[in-house]
């Protein structure tokens, strides 16, 4: 933790604190197969509960809802519908994309949750609830979320 | 098994940290004066440093500050041999150092603080010290760089 | 009387170093579903979850919001604390609560942490930032300045404290659970071991370990029907000290903190001699001196005696009241899960559960949790309803 | 014994948008203010729950900062790391064990140390969402944009909410005081995250709270002024984003049902005179209101130009000015309670509600409602 200019008594009534430092969250090894497949072969997975049929996506390693090891991996997308979306305005450090950038809450093709992501390459005016969508993979991909760089609406969705 | 993979993500978070009624006395007399407050509990008349709204003890409201000397008797010792960050500085500090728990002259409580002697032979608790102040003072404890055993 | 409650299923994950192939929400999730098969109940028996975690060491926060679905918190009420050290026991002690409260009948508590994944020394070090963080000193240092009042008051040797050591990794051998496990660890050994701040040496202190602890609560219903042995809660008690190292005189040797909560826990529990009628002690030593200083601390010896303990094998496996037989802190420490591990290990033992470490005809186990400065959690189970 | 615990004491701080007094201060003046109102002293208190988050606080373990001010040198306390109703939630069942007679609730949060979303981004889980750069805005802009969608919520309406919060707060000493506003004015506010405009979000402030629970209210004298607390629930919804309907608030639903259910209560609409959410967005007040039964989100266009925000005003929402119109973050739930307490012993000032009997208080933590608690209290 580097706080240089710790404690530096701007005035007295008021302190600034930093803290800079970086963090290393262990993916596990569902969510790790789900990256690899992404960055290795652009392939979006979910995972199925054998309790209740559901295919979760992203792939995770038990369904939340039965408390179920999930078993088979089941490929989803990349297209689907857009269900929900905002434009954000408001900057903040945390932000990935400079603003304005757009939130879409996504039903991929054969899969039984919605996935959240950026949209990308569309006029904001034109995101409307129900449009089709396509997944961009980046071009360096590093098994990340990102490595899903945005949804962008499909051909027939422009016409 | 295949490859694992760990998420990075970067922390640069900052806090704007009010310091109060007791506390930007502390600072101000720290800085402008080079003198340390502590304060006084009615009750149990125990001097506290940091000085503070109240007392633990008797949950009495604290109002009479007193001077606290820059000299004091070791509570308790250490000598330090595993680096750890100075929070002032950001920079690892440089191994061995002292550290004590002391109890500065006109307080009850000790503060810890780093001691210059890092010769174990010569440490023990009871012994008299002084503090060696920075040159240029921001109004906190670290204003002092350090306590030096006198005798 | 409030209603009376056991513990009646416990689940730990393997304490390690890196738990890299799960991540925080999973390794939740691999304590409950150990908890659950303990205990033969499925996740729809749950009522309500309590966490503990201190989530700052790994920069987050709100974690029940992700990890609560690991604990099958999902549309139930989950209710996570976060006390420092104490963070395990205060969870165990607030799911004790939330069924004795009528409320609820059957509560899952489950601590995690997964230091792997932080910067603790860091997170010590945002302490207050106006007074602390100009000479943070961390953990090690807080101790190594409040051991030398301990070693000078009470005459405690470096000796003695490599002997808690020793006695510590020797018995995590028989805890399939333990992260740290030395079978041939020697007083020499632990007296060579690299000095980190007089006397605190490399092999006198906790790891920093990843991990995750589940036990579950039953009312008594509940409790006689599920379980062939249940660890009935017979007191829990807290006590919480002024905000800074240099408030608490003498710290280590007064300790009035942990006196006092062991002092009420053993008035509710009807104990007038700890050494006599406690069968099993897991406490919470992140450094082997504090263990020497929580003995008398508890009343397990009268002042400058807790030496003698050590010396004379009295906390050892076959001694008259053995101390930590899962090897403690000082061998798995994930901060969030240590206090509910602690819990957990009084309850296996009570239950019959221990297996290579189980001391043989326990009734009466007393679990402890320790933070901060000098904040103290004490909790007693026994075997007997009463 | 369900019916034996009251609130008998509420104490609270001046809202404001930063204050240079410390977290030790703030706490210590709510408490004060709190224990004077239920006539007891600190020695009277058994035990204490605190409410706070240490990455808000910027500490490790924050509620040391106020161990000395909450009087627990040497006492029990115990911090629920959320909303401070959870934490009350938490006390009113040590209560229900006969272990405690008193405890004391605190919970406190300075909005002006740092950035709120910032923060809120590192509540968000690390593998799938974190690196998104999601926050309480964009989460709560998301919701916003399904669930007006679903109930034909319009931003006028949203904005009629937020002019009456603002309104109802002018009148409060207790708020953060934040000026009227017109319709026009919140719809031409700077636009935050589609559809949420930034007259549709309440101010982050500095502040803290602090309560009484009793479980021997007999003996607190005849002066006393118990609110009995009568039912309440809480509940936690799925984390991932992708995994609820954000258009149907699945764990207010639950907490909702869970505490009529203990109170007692068969139709909400009826039997609830006052209503205090936590709405952090102008859209959530109608959606909270939608999830807990109390008014028909659809039929909302004409109860508007009432004035009101329920068929014929019952129950009446948020006469203190809700979180709207300013309430700390971990802080807004407990003072809810606190504003719903006043209401029913009479003492809510200008804007106190005629002859309120039973009411309801309402927390959230977490994105878009990820987790809520509801109590129910009469007097």
């Amino acid at each position: 933790m580097r706080e240089t200019e710790l404690g530096k008594a701007t005035s007295e009534r008021f302190v600034p604190i930093e803290v800079r430092l970086t963090l290393s969250y262990a993916a596990g090894e569902t969510a790790s197969t789900f990256f690899t497949t992404l960055r290795d072969h652009c392939r979006i997975m979910g995972t199925k509960c054998p309790q209740c049929g559901q295919v979760l996506v992203p792939a995770r390693q038990f369904c939340p809802k039965c408390f179920m090891t999930t078993t088979d991996w089941v490929e989803v997308g990349p297209r689907g519908n857009l269900i929900s979306h905002t434009v954000v305005y408001h900057h903040g450090p945390h932000q990935p994309r400079t603003v304005p950038f757009a939130y879409g809450i996504i039903r991929l093709d054969r899969a039984d949750t919605n996935f959240v992501h950026l949209l990308g390459e569309c006029e904001i005016d034109t995101i409307h609830n129900g449009m089709r969508l396509e997944a961009v993979f980046a071009n360096n991909r590093g098994a990340g979320i990102l490595d899903i760089a945005y949804f962008r609406p499909t051909e027939e969705a422009m016409l | 098994m295949n490859e694992l993979i760990n998420i990075e993500i970067p922390m640069a978070l900052r806090w704007q940290f009010g310091t109060g009624r007791h506390f930007s006395r502390f600072i101000q007399t720290l800085r402008n004066e080079g003198k340390i407050l502590g304060i006084r509990c009615p009750q149990c008349q125990r001097v506290y440093i940091p000085p503070r709204l109240i007392c633990g003890n008797c949950y009495r409201e604290m109002a009479e500050w007193v001077d606290v000397k820059d000299t004091g008797v070791i509570q308790g010792y250490t000598v330090y041999y595993h680096p750890i960050l100075d929070p002032v500085t950001g920079e690892p500090r440089p191994i061995p150092y002292g550290m004590a728990l002391i109890k500065l002259d006109g307080a009850d409580t000790t503060i810890n603080h780093y001691l210059s002697e890092t010769d174990l032979a010569k440490l023990r608790i009871g012994l008299k010290v002084r503090a060696v102040w920075r040159s240029q003072r921001r109004g906190f404890i670290s204003d002092i760089s350090h306590f030096e055993v006198i005798q | 009387m409030p209603r009376r409650v056991a513990i009646i299923g416990t689940g730990q994950t393997k304490y390690s170093k890196e738990r890299n192939d799960v991540n925080q929400m999973e390794l939740v999730y691999k304590a409950t579903t150990k908890a659950l098969d303990d205990a033969e109940l499925k996740v729809s028996d749950l009522d309500a979850i309590v966490l503990g975690n201190m989530e700052l060491f790994e920069g987050r926060a709100l974690p029940e919001m992700w990890c609560g679905e690991g604990a099958g918190g999902y549309l139930k009420s989950v209710t996570k604390i976060a006390t420092g050290g104490t963070s395990g026991s205060s969870a165990a002690i607030a799911g004790f609560y939330q069924v004795a409260s009528g409320v609820f009948d059957i509560v899952v508590v489950v601590g995690w942490e997964k230091h792997s994944e932080g910067h603790t020394q860091t997170a010590m070090a945002m302490v207050d930032p106006l007074w602390d963080r100009h000479v943070a000193s961390g953990a090690v240092g807080n101790f190594a300045l409040s051991i030398s009042q301990l070693m000078a008051g009470r005459g405690i040797t470096e000796e003695q404290a490599a002997k808690v050591t020793v006695k510590a990794r020797r018995n995590a051998c028989r805890n399939p659970y333990a992260h740290l496990q030395m079978p041939d660890i020697t007083v020499e050994e632990v007296l060579s071991s690299r000095m980190l701040a007089h006397p605190v040496r490399l092999l006198d202190m906790c790891p920093q370990s990843d991990g995750a602890c589940a036990i579950i609560y039953a009312s008594e219903e509940r409790a006689r029907t599920a379980c062939r042995r249940p660890a009935w809660v017979k007191a829990v008690a807290t006590r919480h000290e002024q905000p800074y190292l240099g408030d608490i005189e003498n710290r280590l040797i007064i300790m009035r903190t942990l006196r006092a909560a062991a002092k009420e826990a053993y008035r509710q529990a009807g104990i007038s001699q700890p050494l006599r009628d406690l069968n099993v002690a897991e406490i919470y030593e992140p450094v082997s001196y504090a263990e020497l200083a929580w003995y008398e601390a508890l009343g397990f010896c009268d002042e400058g005696e807790a030496g003698k303990l050590i010396d004379e094998g009295i906390t050892e496996m076959g001694g008259q009241l053995p101390v930590n037989p899962s090897g403690g802190v000082l061998c798995s420490n994930p901060v969030g899960a240590s206090g509910v591990i602690r819990v957990a290990e009084a309850a296996i033992q009570i239950m019959g559960k221990g297996e290579e470490r189980q001391v043989p005809g326990v009734k009466t186990a007393l679990a402890h949790g320790y933070g901060v400065y000098a904040w103290a959690d004490v909790m007693i189970l026994s075997s007997e309803l009463g | 014994m369900k019916d034996g615990i009251a609130i008998i004491g509420v104490g609270q701080t001046e809202f404001k948008e930063q204050t240079s007094e410390t977290i030790t201060e703030i706490v210590y003046q709510a408490v004060q203010r709190a224990l004077r109102d239920a006539r007891l002293s600190i020695g009277d208190i058994d035990h204490v729950v605190t409410a706070s988050v240490d990455l808000w606080d910027g500490l490790v373990a924050s509620n040391i900062a106020i161990t000395e001010v909450v009087g627990a040198v040497m006492k029990p306390e115990v911090r629920v790391a959320s909303d401070g109703l959870l934490a009350c939630y938490h006390a009113y069942m040590m209560l229900l064990t006969g272990l405690y007679n008193n405890i004391l609730v605190v919970a406190h949060c300075k909005g002006s140390m740092g950035n709120h979303y910032t923060f809120s981004n590192w509540s968000f889980d690390p593998i799938y969402q974190q690196k998104l750069g999601l926050d309480f805005l964009s989460a709560a802009a998301l919701q916003a944009n399904w669930c007006m969608r679903r109930y034909g919520i319009t931003p006028e309406q949203c904005a009629q909410v937020v002019v009456m919060s603002r309104s109802n707060g002018e009148k409060n000493p207790r708020a953060l005081g934040s000026p009227k506003v017109t319709v026009d004015d919140v719809l031409q506010s700077p636009l935050l995250a589609y559809p949420i405009k930034s007259l549709d979000v309440a101010p982050t402030c500095d502040g803290a709270c602090a309560m009484v629970l009793s479980s021997s209210v007999e003996k607190a004298g005849p002066s006393a002024k118990p609110v009995w607390i009568k039912g309440v629930g809480a509940c936690l919804d799925a984390h991932y984003l992708g995994d609820r309907d954000l258009s149907r608030p699945e764990s207010l639903i639950s907490s909702g049902k869970k505490a009529y259910k203990m109170a007692g209560i068969r139709y909400p609409k009826k039997e609830i005179d006052l209503v205090e959410l936590s709405e952090f967005f102008s859209y959530q007040e109608l959606l909270w209101l939608e999830g807990l039964g109390l008014c028909d989100s659809s039929k909302v266009s004409e109860t508007l130009h009432h004035g009101v925000i329920c068929e014929d005003g019952k129950p009446s929402v948020n006469p203190s000015g809700g979180v709207l119109s300013g309430a700390p973050y971990i802080v807004a739930g407990l003072s809810r309670l606190a504003e719903v307490a006043l209401q029913l012993r009479g003492e809510a000032g200008n804007c106190q509600v005629s002859e309120a009997k039973t009411a309801l208080a309402h927390g959230t933590a977490g994105p878009a409602g990820q987790d809520h608690c509801v109590f129910i209290v009469s007097a």
